[in-house]
């Protein structure tokens, strides 16, 4: 058993190439595009709505594990480790997120000029320590919660481990004895922590909603919206935590059959209750903006949504012909994936077991979200006017797709090294 | 179940005996009760009488301030209606067993303060015998409604959950109705025989049954999202500052789970010390509603803040004046007691200690009801008075009429929970036997 | 025709008497217990109740219905709101989504009385007794006059504290 | 609003003639209001419901003292002072306002008449049960003007002290500060003349953001802080924003209202007029202090304090009759909705009283029922009444109709000739009485009218109109003679 959790798991060597070769088309992507002088601020906007969906699912997906905890949900089993390798990548979404910081001239109005009447908040110093110390904090809880939940484990695994592992694990489960008591301590302390876990990504993400969505359009304001990207942020960990398990439910290096009927549909009911509280979240923001129609809230929704969220006119009219104006296709697209899909097709039980549905409507969820993200981001920093007027703009471009890859990559790699570094966390032997 | 550290009780055949127990005849103390619940809401009765005769200059409202206590106790009824929906349906799919005990009581308690609520716009119209008019019937005027306003949304959204919480709880007694009759020899056995609709259990009638609490559950979660959503969007589609911001809806949802449960606690601690339902009532359920306090407790909290952020933030005159005249202004008492009691008052309730204190639970739970009371209070009055118009700023306190029909709705929430009290198990018989063939098993 | 009470005091005994009566080839069973119970159902196999299609069909034409009498309206006299548009879908949604619910749930009551009291009350219940609603389940076998001995048996080997006749 | 020194010696007369003890004491200023001059109109209850155009009080007679002074006195707005002379004393509520000369005491003639019907049974006749004020002609000692041979108004000295009673005070407006809102807007006399052709940004509506006033970069406008500008999202919308687009494009019409601040001065009787012309409830002083004043159309006060000098500005609101109304979408039942026309019509009868879309309202000037007023009106006054306008029930929201039954006779006596309405065929009662003009009605359908001209004005601005309401009403800044900042 101590054995099985110190062997090393052998790197899945043919996605460990593709996910690495991701990785450098992204850095390639991001290199050229940030050199060329006329692509340099597509490619910071591009890098910043990857960072924001990825940074926000990494650490979505600890809470996915907070969440379990706190709930005593008791159904997840390898579920919950799973979710905590996947949010190994918070520590790199955190040195990644300084490239937005060197980019903070070509992606931000406030950096050069104040804000009329928030010239305080978003003074450049100011807005930016503020926010790495928000990145800090949830990143030091986050990995503070893994380590919590690591430590029985590696405590069971430290005897068996050899080389820098043994040190690894030593330095790690340092004062660990192995007794009973200490494991319903951990598990005392883990729930405490994820306690903490959950109420830091409120927080702080909350605040990198702010302070790099909303200040991009800075005239715009929603109370729903820090809330409702860090929502995102948790069911888009969600959906890519059921591809990953779907992915792995074959696999030599996990429990054989882990990925039961009822994870399955469990899993599914998640994404389908989360994608309609999703769209609750949405729908509340929208509505309202909708009714009251007061310029200065519309104004956002409308280079989204296009003018059809007017109500200029008494009648309704010329569908077809605003649904053609600028993102508006795209914000379509995210509904679609991100609400209409998941739900009509998993309302019913057997859509929810069955993995090729389940995988393919999970990875519709994350592509919606990610669309989402580029939706949040782009608008802001080149307005439909501009792209009427002739700016290119596509989420398909080469830079675009790139840097996507390039995160998708880093992603999976730090997925695959955290199994590699602590191979016992997600269990290979049924037990 | 980890946490059932109490005993349960010996037998199924007990527990029908525990919990039939309750409606055995009365005592004096609790006929006491009713009379006076009864005579306050005679009381409500009067001032509304007299209020209709008279016009709302009885009421203290005034120019800006059209809305005042009754919309204030509309939003908090409703609020407090989501706790019994909350705990039956969303835990039911959530299949977290502990509601099993509490979810009787908690519907009722929805029914009736539903009911309360529903009497509220009725209470504040200017003409309330002209309440047909909100209805889409065919006229000779060939009139319809306004379906784009956000009363008609109430309407139908109060109206729906009315219905389905009514129903949700009838289909959920129907069982316990006829264990009911199976034991009371008194009068009430034909009314039991005649409510029971022929209840046996046998397996077609539970089959039925089970799918049924599985659906009217499904449907009746969104429903309660969307419930107090549209008593949201009462206020958050206006353009007033203070009212009009997008957080409304799952703020108000959320607020409205936190008072929900909190009056539960209020009306379960006395239920049970009172009819020595200890066994049923146990740690484990105050322990986990006082989580789910804590829970909604810190989204509003939340939401608190966002909302003064945002105020600030948007660097908007009229939404900065708005919440500073709500921290500071006029009504800066209701404000605090509103901030204390819902955000600072629950904080102890992090330590399980707490949570399974009941003593400590029951004050709690009232300083909560409390505080979502003056919640809505705030909303309403501070926004009100302190509008866009600099000239048409104003002031607003109740008069003896409103204060009259605000305690009346209390007493007839009380005095209806008694009757049922008396009248049908308050506890599912049947949920709580399932869960001890479960646990036996 | 014959009618058998089997009296049992769990669910599993219960489960398990109906499971050897229905490999004995009695399929006329009738199971009264004080609690819902999934295995008695497993072991009944009667396939999921059909309310769900009055629940289906109830929110479908709520939600139907919803929307058309709201636009049917908004242009029957059009009067101009705010501003906006004769037939708000976005405001529109709201009404939509409760009658949705609202139709649904009711249209479920409706399910469950027609197929859990409606159709089921032409059955004979003389082998009710009210103990069934306290901790006892009942088995009821319907059988012919020559295989009561048979259920008897049956019934008794599955953990019957009591088994008669009810009517013979 | 400040007593010049030099208007007291134009008069001739001596500080020396005050008679009275100390010259500590004040001076009393008994001065003639402007509702009632000498007493003369102080039963009519219509008059006695007017705001004073400077306090914006109703119903009743006030000490008014000066900031310093009521802090010396240690009185506060509403403590019942005596005031004393050698010649009697009076006693009523204190109003220590700016508008006084410190050491005066000034109280307004022509009440205090005694009640002519005391037993009255109607609580709404409160006109006519009680005394409306005090009474002020006592305090003055009665002695001749040499130089006029006249009555001496302004001849004694007053003790002023308080009596420790608390009177409520019926305000219709509380603060005189505009708080930066904008809306009683001015620009100086040099802008003005500056400014070029303001035409392209005047209403460049939706996409333009606030293009409503602020469009002169704030260098004329003072006191007026925009909002935040609009972000480059909204420039999807490159259609102007014309407030003719608010009525049927088969209607001729559609009514506006022009409100020119440089004209108004706060007289008040555009209250009157309305009050009269459309029926507008009495609602007494216990009304007018609950702050249930039925009138349809105020005339708001702001004093602008920025520079040395006092501004004071006045500016008539009444429903603005949006083209994108915010009271219309809340009401349930349909009694409020945009016609034709482009008016905001509010159908009482089928009201049923939730007051939703007064609270949505923002420019605040719907008003309720709370009682029947209706009641008061017996055999002969009824015939006092308009019948071209309904009286309203208690319960029922009713706010300017833009005086929709002179809309309707001005159509038909239009009809009758065979052409179109012009320019003065209507004339709502407000813009009727008007002694300056302020006020101009007309049609915004019609390029050549006076209201378009107005609104397409350098001066022009809609009120609150960053809320995207559309008013069809329409203000024009009052001119500065001299630029406050400067002065």
């Amino acid at each position: 058993m101590s054995n099985d959790l110190a062997e090393p798991r052998s790197l899945p060597r043919v996605p460990a190439a593709i996910f690495a070769a991701l990785a450098a088309l992204g850095a390639i992507a991001f290199f050229a595009g940030v050199l060329a002088e006329d692509t340099s601020a597509r490619t910071y906007r591009v890098f910043l709505h990857n960072w924001l969906m990825w940074a926000a699912l990494a650490n979505g997906a600890v809470c996915v594990s907070a969440a379990f905890r706190l709930t005593n949900a008791g159904w997840q089993g390898p579920i919950q480790r799973i979710a905590e390798s996947m949010g190994g990548f918070v520590a790199i979404s955190f040195l990644l997120y300084w490239v937005i910081y060197l980019g903070r001239h070509e992606l931000f109005e406030w950096v050069h000029h104040p804000v009329a009447g928030k010239e305080f908040w978003f003074e450049p110093g100011f807005t930016f320590l503020r926010d790495s110390l928000a990145l800090v904090w949830v990143t030091f809880v986050s990995l503070f919660y893994l380590y919590i939940s690591l430590r029985p484990t590696l405590g069971a695994a430290r005897e068996a481990a050899t080389g820098w592992r043994k040190s690894l694990y030593g330095f790690w489960t340092a004062g660990w004895r192995g007794e009973e008591v200490e494991r319903d301590f951990a598990e005392r302390r883990g729930r405490k922590m994820a306690a903490v876990v959950a109420l830091s990504h409120a927080i702080c993400y909350s605040l990198i909603a702010i302070d790099f969505i909303m200040s991009l359009a800075p005239e715009w304001i929603s109370t729903m919206f820090p809330a409702y990207f860090a929502w995102g942020g948790f069911l888009s960990s969600i959906s890519l935590l059921t591809i990953v398990c779907l992915a792995l439910r074959n696999s030599p290096e996990v429990v054989p059959g882990f990925l039961t009927a009822n994870r399955r549909h469990d899993l599914g009911k998640l994404i389908f209750a989360f994608s309609i509280f999703w769209m609750y979240l949405f729908w509340s923001q929208y509505f309202v903006i909708w009714y009251a129609n007061i310029p200065e809230e519309t104004g956002f929704i409308v280079a989204r949504l296009g003018t059809q969220f007017l109500q200029d006119t008494w009648y309704m009219g010329g569908f077809m012909q605003r649904i053609a104006e600028p993102y508006v296709t795209w914000t379509l697209l995210v509904w679609l994936l991100v609400w209409v899909l998941p739900f009509w097709v998993l309302l019913g039980q057997r859509p929810k077991k069955t993995p090729a549905i389940l995988g393919t409507i999970a990875v519709g969820s994350v592509l919606g979200f990610w669309l989402e993200r580029y939706i949040l981001v782009t608008p802001s920093l080149v307005p439909p006017s501009e792209v009427l007027a002739g700016a290119a703009i596509t989420p398909l471009g080469w830079i675009e797709l790139g840097i996507g890859a390039g995160f998708v990559g880093l992603f999976f790699l730090s997925f695959l090294g955290f199994g590699r570094v602590f191979p016992g966390a997600i269990p290979r032997a049924g037990g | 179940m980890a946490a059932a550290t109490e005993p349960l009780p010996a037998s199924p055949d007990a527990i029908n005996d525990d919990i039939l127990r309750v409606l055995e005849p009365p005592s004096k103390t609790y006929v006491l009760g009713v009379l006076f619940c009864g005579a306050l809401v005679a009381c409500g009765v009067s001032a509304f009488l007299y209020q209709v005769y008279w016009g709302f200059g009885v009421t203290g409202l005034n120019h800006p301030v059209m809305w005042g206590l009754y919309i204030t106790t509309f939003v908090f009824w409703v609020g407090i209606a989501h706790a019994g929906t909350l705990i039956s349906a969303i835990l039911f799919l959530f299949r977290a067993k502990w509601r099993n005990a509490v979810n009787r009581g908690a519907e009722a308690l929805t029914v009736f303060s539903v009911l309360t609520a529903a009497l509220f716009p009725l209470l504040h119209l200017g003409r309330a015998w002209k309440f047909y008019f909100i209805l889409p019937y065919p006229n000779q005027r060939g009139l319809w409604v306004n379906f784009k306003s956000p009363l008609l949304w109430d309407v139908f959204a109060i109206g729906t959950y009315t219905i389905i919480s009514i129903l949700f709880f009838i289909v959920g007694l129907i069982p316990d109705i006829g264990a009911a009759r199976d034991r009371v020899r008194d009068w009430r056995r034909h009314l039991y025989r005649v409510l029971a609709m022929g209840w046996r259990g046998t397996s077609e009638q539970w089959r039925a049954h089970s799918r049924s609490v599985l659906h009217l559950s499904g449907l009746a979660t969104p429903l309660v999202l969307s419930v107090h959503s549209v008593v949201s969007w009462d206020f958050a589609t206006s353009v007033v500052p203070g009212w009009h911001t997008t957080i409304f809806a799952p703020y108000f949802v959320a607020g409205a789970i936190f008072s929900g449960i909190a009056m539960v606690i209020t009306i379960l601690i006395p239920v049970r010390q009172a009819f020595g339902l200890q066994a049923y009532l146990r740690d484990v359920h105050f322990d986990n509603m006082g989580k789910l306090i804590l829970i909604t407790s810190s989204i509003v909290g939340y939401a608190y803040g966002m909302e003064y952020f945002m105020a600030w933030y948007s660097a908007n005159p009229y939404e900065q004046m708005s919440f500073w005249y709500r921290g500071f202004g006029h009504y800066w008492w209701a404000t605090w007691t509103m901030i204390i009691c819902n955000v600072i008052v629950p904080l102890p309730l992090w330590f399980k200690r707490m949570r399974v204190n009941l003593a400590f639970m029951w004050i709690v739970s009232i300083f909560i009801n409390i505080g979502m009371w003056f919640e809505r209070f705030v909303i309403i009055m501070t926004s009100l008075s302190h509008e866009y118009d600099p000239a048409a700023w104003g002031y607003y306190f109740p008069s003896w009429v409103e204060w009259t029909i605000l305690v009346a709705s209390v007493a007839f929430v009380l005095f209806l929970f008694l009757i049922f009290l008396r009248m049908f198990p308050v506890i599912a018989i049947q949920e709580v036997k399932e869960l001890h063939y479960e646990e036996a098993h | 025709m014959a009618q058998v009470l089997g009296i049992l005091r769990t669910p599993s005994a219960t489960a398990g008497a109906v499971r050897e009566l229905r490999g004995a080839g009695f399929e006329k069973l009738e199971v009264y217990s004080p609690c819902p119970s999934h295995e008695i159902e497993h072991a009944l196999d009667r396939g999921p109740s059909r309310v769900r299609i009055y629940t289906l069909v109830g929110c479908l034409t709520g939600v139907t219905l919803a929307y058309l009498m709201q636009i049917w309206m908004a242009y029957d006299w059009p009067l101009v709101i705010g501003g906006k548009p004769f037939a708000s879908i976005p405001a529109y949604t709201i009404i939509g989504f409760e009658m949705n619910i609202l139709f649904g749930g009711v249209l479920t009551v409706a399910g469950l009385l027609i197929h859990g009291f409606f159709l089921t009350s032409r059955r004979d219940h003389s082998a009710y007794q009210p103990s069934f609603s306290g901790d006892d389940f009942g088995c009821v076998v319907d059988c012919h006059d020559d295989q009561v001995g048979r259920v008897r048996e049956i019934l008794g080997e599955a953990g019957c504290a009591e088994v008669r006749v009810v009517s013979a | 609003m400040s007593l010049q020194p030099g208007a007291l010696s134009a008069l001739a007369l001596e500080p020396a003639e005050l008679s009275g003890a100390e010259p500590a004491d004040l001076a009393l200023l008994v001065y003639p209001s402007l509702h009632f001059y000498d007493g003369r109109g102080a039963r009519l209850a219509v008059l006695n419901e007017i705001p004073d155009p400077v306090l914006k009080t109703m119903w009743g007679s006030f000490a008014e003292l000066g900031i310093e002074t009521a802090e010396r006195l240690g009185v506060r707005l509403g403590d019942v002072v005596r005031v004393q002379t050698e010649a009697g004393s009076v006693e009523l509520p204190a109003f220590p306002h700016q508008g006084v000369r410190e050491g005066v005491v000034a109280v307004q003639a022509g009440q205090g008449h005694r009640p002519v019907d005391p037993d009255a049974p109607d609580p709404d006749r409160q006109a006519r049960r009680q005394t409306i004020g005090v009474n002020a002609y006592p305090l003055i000692p009665g002695r001749l003007d040499a130089a006029s041979g006249a009555l001496a108004w302004y001849s004694a000295r007053a003790e002023v002290s308080a009596t420790g009673a608390r009177a409520l005070v019926a305000r219709a407006q509380i603060g005189f500060d505009q708080e930066n809102r904008g809306f009683a807007r001015a620009m100086t006399l040099a802008a003005y003349q500056r400014e070029e052709d303001p035409h392209a940004k005047a209403d460049s509506g939706h996409g333009g953001g606030h293009g409503d006033g602020h469009g002169a970069e704030g260098e004329d406008v003072y006191g007026d802080k925009p909002l935040p500008a609009q972000g480059a999202a909204s420039h999807l919308i490159t259609k102007d924003y014309d407030p003719a687009d608010d009525a049927h494009h088969d209607s001729p019409y559609r009514w506006g209202l022009n409100a020119d601040l440089d004209t108004c001065v706060g007289c008040n009787a555009c209250i009157v007029a309305c009050a009269v012309e459309n029926n507008s409830p009495i609602v007494g002083p216990e009304g007018a202090r609950a702050g249930r004043e039925m009138h349809w159309i105020r005339v708001e006060r702001y004093v602008e304090t920025a520079g040395v000098k006092v501004d004071v500005r006045h500016a008539p609101m009444m429903c603005q009759h949006c083209g994108a109304a915010p009271c219309e979408s809340v009401c349930p039942v349909l009694a409020t909705y945009h016609n034709v026309e482009g008016l905001n019509v509010m159908v009482s009868n089928r009201c049923i009283g939730t007051r939703f879309c007064s609270n949505n309202c923002p420019y605040k000037v719907r008003r309720f029922n709370h009682w029947a007023y209706d009641w008061a009106i017996e055999e002969p006054e009824s015939f006092a009444l308009n019948p071209d306008v309904m009286v309203r029930s208690k319960g029922v929201m009713e706010k300017c109709t833009m005086c929709v039954q002179r809309i309707a006779e001005g159509k038909d006596e239009a009809a009758r000739e065979g052409r179109q309405v012009r320019d003065g065929d209507i004339t709502p009662a407000c813009a009727q009485t008007c002694p300056s003009q302020a006020l101009t009605f007309g049609n915004l359908k019609h390029a050549d009218s006076h209201v378009t001209h107005q609104r397409h004005d350098k001066r022009s601005y809609r009120i609150l109109e960053h809320l995207y309401t559309r008013p069809g009403v329409n203000y024009q800044k009052a001119i500065l003679r001299t630029d406050p900042h400067e002065a």
